[in-house]
């Protein structure tokens, strides 16, 4: 289990390798990675050239080690790997990989986008787009609270 | 009873700061108090009144506005985190 | 949308990379791994050794194409792969990665979930493991019709 | 009518056939029926009998009992799959 903030980028190959290295009990590792898209994050205006993304120095952190934990206590997990960039990106750059490793795939996926969900809405990182019009802050999006909260049933 | 106050993203730039540190009257002891205290400063500082989508953190977890303060407490302000 | 059948094995990141190469409207790519466990597979006796997959040349390719094609018409999808193993293999060999990239990481995962449910229990496919008392064949999963079963609502 | 029939996985070794070219009597054109008809041959053949869990193609697809099967199509018998 461990988890990364950084202004890297980072190796989906070798991370989703990892998750199962040396053990013969991993029958399943499902991943997820974020890219950042050119076309309207904030759902109109123009394309992105640009974006920043701003976090909470060791809040940051600290919320995603709870939802990881959280995902361990939720399934039977063997391997959980969280990395979250911040800093300048690019359109087509990744942002964030999140990568579980279980014996069975329900608990991979099931644990993997419980993760992207609860990070969506918890994890403190502010996203700016650069625009032709300027930097715009990309609002909070309902949606990502409605997934988060088909959660907690 | 002193905290740190930090603020972030949009919040930070509407402010004009990414941080301060308050002595507090006695009469602000939850996060909801505070809001209103800061946002009675007026002008800018209205972006943190009732009604205004903002979150919270105690020592850097998220809370509610019932939340208790304590002396020496990191305090953060932010609007609605959009990451991943 | 492309589908492979190979003995050989494959390179996760230059797939998972590829399924948004070159485009700035993929915001998310799900991937799903399955690996040889070691521990049981048929859920009872000793550990494996080694597995067979046997498979159906030409209805492999169809079945996971249809596949394929059915979560192209479910969900907004901006690429697939899917690529399936057979032949001899150890514990802890990759066997099966399913890649799904879309604008939405909603999308992106149930479809990712999809094909790997339908795959289980429509690609035919067939492993045979070695264990110290012999060869078996691994009992299909009755977890796995149910698994497929709850996308046709 | 004239079809060729594949084996495979465990139904192809407990048979000794990974495949064969039948002749159809008139009375055999479903899967259903074409299972009874291997299976009348008795011994190891009685793994196609009814209520053995057998699956089905004809021409590289998934099929029921009730499919009708035509000259030169290519029939397939095998387990429940167990890839992935």
């Amino acid at each position: 289990m461990s988890v990364s903030v950084q202004e890297a980028d980072f190796d989906v190959g070798a991370e989703t390798a990892a998750l199962s290295a040396g053990r013969l009990d991993v029958g399943a590792v499902a991943t997820f990675v974020g890219l950042v898209r050119a076309d309207k994050l904030s759902g109109e205006g123009s394309e992105v050239s640009a974006m920043t993304l701003e976090h909470y120095p060791g809040m940051t952190e600290k919320s995603l080690e709870a939802i990881v934990a959280e995902a361990g206590g939720r399934w039977q997990l063997q391997g959980v790997r969280v990395i979250h960039r911040f800093g300048r990106l690019l359109p087509g750059d990744r942002i964030v990989f999140v990568g579980v490793a279980s014996a069975h795939r329900g608990d991979a996926f099931a644990a993997c986008e419980f993760i992207m969900d609860y990070l969506k809405t918890r994890a403190p990182f502010w996203k700016k787009e650069d625009t032709p019009e300027g930097g715009r802050w990309v609002d909070a999006r309902e949606a990502d609270d409605s997934a988060a909260a088909r959660w907690s049933d | 009873m002193s905290v740190k106050v930090l603020y972030f993203a949009s919040l930070r730039e509407t402010l004009g700061y990414s941080h301060e540190t308050l002595t507090l009257p006695e009469s602000v002891s939850t996060i909801g108090a505070l809001r209103g205290h800061l946002a009675r400063r007026g002008g800018a500082w209205e972006a943190l009144g009732e009604g205004r989508n903002v979150r919270a953190a105690i020592n850097q977890e998220m809370v509610g506005p019932e939340s208790a303060l304590a002396d020496r407490d990191e305090i953060a302000f932010f609007p609605p985190v959009t990451g991943g």
